[in-house]
């Protein structure tokens, strides 16, 4: 399952949707709305989405995960919007008969996202703002 | 498809391309078989500030786009800034 | 926060102890009670451990782990008892500012935990029982 | 500490072991100084069935031992069949 929303993230409602009789093993990571950056106070982060490609860039990246290991079930969801310090901005689960592949799954999806899914966060700060990874 | 024949594109913006230019779907002119590569040197020319951005790609139908790609009028055209999800 | 529990896991609540505004990055493990083992189908689990000790191994596990990675909080819990099948056995929780310590911590500690911790699990299927890993 | 005089120690079983003992704490007698290697092996020939598990080790007060470590009256012993949990 793939979400971009901007309600806030349900954790318990993700793991609902990875149920599984034959999962041994569920991995979720958490990105989380931190309150500093290298040190800068971090009040709030703006998401913005090319929202039709978002959803296919991160269907593909869950169809190769599915592809390199045995995935039960997965759910992505992303959170667009305004985000305060302390919420979810993205969660990956992954459900497997085994421990090593929701690991190994798990991070090539989050790592993969954070490369290739048009997606963007502005950092706003107390003094000033910048988006994320825009300038050398 | 109809190929472009002096002739213009709508590229929508997002994030950084946005705010620089305060627009979030800008028009570019563009010549008939203009390929990705035209459409970046035309929107550079137009908009000078986009040079400070750390790299530029295109999407073409929601697809990331290689530069020698040629655009299309009907291609929904989108600029990518340095994605930052997650 | 270490727990040895008969009582369900509950992740909301875990999430809630691994707030943390620095925090960038949650990782959780979740172990569930899958419905076989190598295609022999299982109608349970039971749990025992021997409490203080799989306590203070827990806790040393953790200890570990906080050397070795930069964590702001984690939570470990394991069931014991009798669990069904979908039932989560134990749940680790690791939260730090950046994604990379966060996996690597959760993965050392299940993985740890696994090999130290004196808890033990009898698979009972449908036409016989066995206590994991005990016989060669 | 008193050290053990031809005395005996309460052993607490666990797991497979508690299964094919049918007990959850055992007395085994002990001389003098014995260590932990000397509790394994009277433990292995007053329950034979013992030794159809892959490895046992003991714990003494909460800590895993190793075989030389003496053993003293008022400890508590733990066999530690191996492990399964997570």
């Amino acid at each position: 399952m793939i979400t971009l929303t901007s309600d806030p993230i349900d954790v318990a409602t993700a793991l609902h949707h990875l149920q599984s009789s034959q999962a041994g093993a569920i991995d979720f990571f958490l990105g989380v709305v931190r309150d500093n950056t290298q040190q800068r106070p971090v009040d709030r982060l703006e998401y913005e989405a090319y929202d039709r490609m978002a959803i296919s860039e991160m269907q593909k990246i869950a169809d190769q995960a599915q592809n390199q290991w045995p995935i039960l079930r997965y759910t992505i969801i992303h959170r667009k919007g305004i985000l305060q310090v302390g919420e979810i901005a993205v969660l990956i689960g992954v459900a497997t008969a085994h421990r090593a592949d929701a690991f190994e799954a798990c991070r090539f999806i989050i790592d993969t996202i954070k490369q290739t899914v048009p997606i963007w966060k502005k950092e706003v700060f107390t003094d000033g703002q910048q988006w994320v990874n825009a300038h050398p | 498809m109809e190929l472009l024949m002096n002739s213009s594109v709508s590229v929508l913006l997002f994030g950084v391309t946005r705010d620089l230019t305060g627009q979030s779907k800008v028009s570019v002119p563009l010549s008939e078989e203009a390929r990705v590569a035209d459409l970046l040197s035309q929107l550079n020319q137009q908009y000078p500030a986009l040079a400070g951005i750390r790299s530029l790609l295109v999407a073409v139908n929601g697809e990331y786009a290689e530069t020698d790609q040629i655009l299309h009028i009907n291609d929904e055209i989108a600029l990518i800034p340095p994605v930052s999800g997650g």
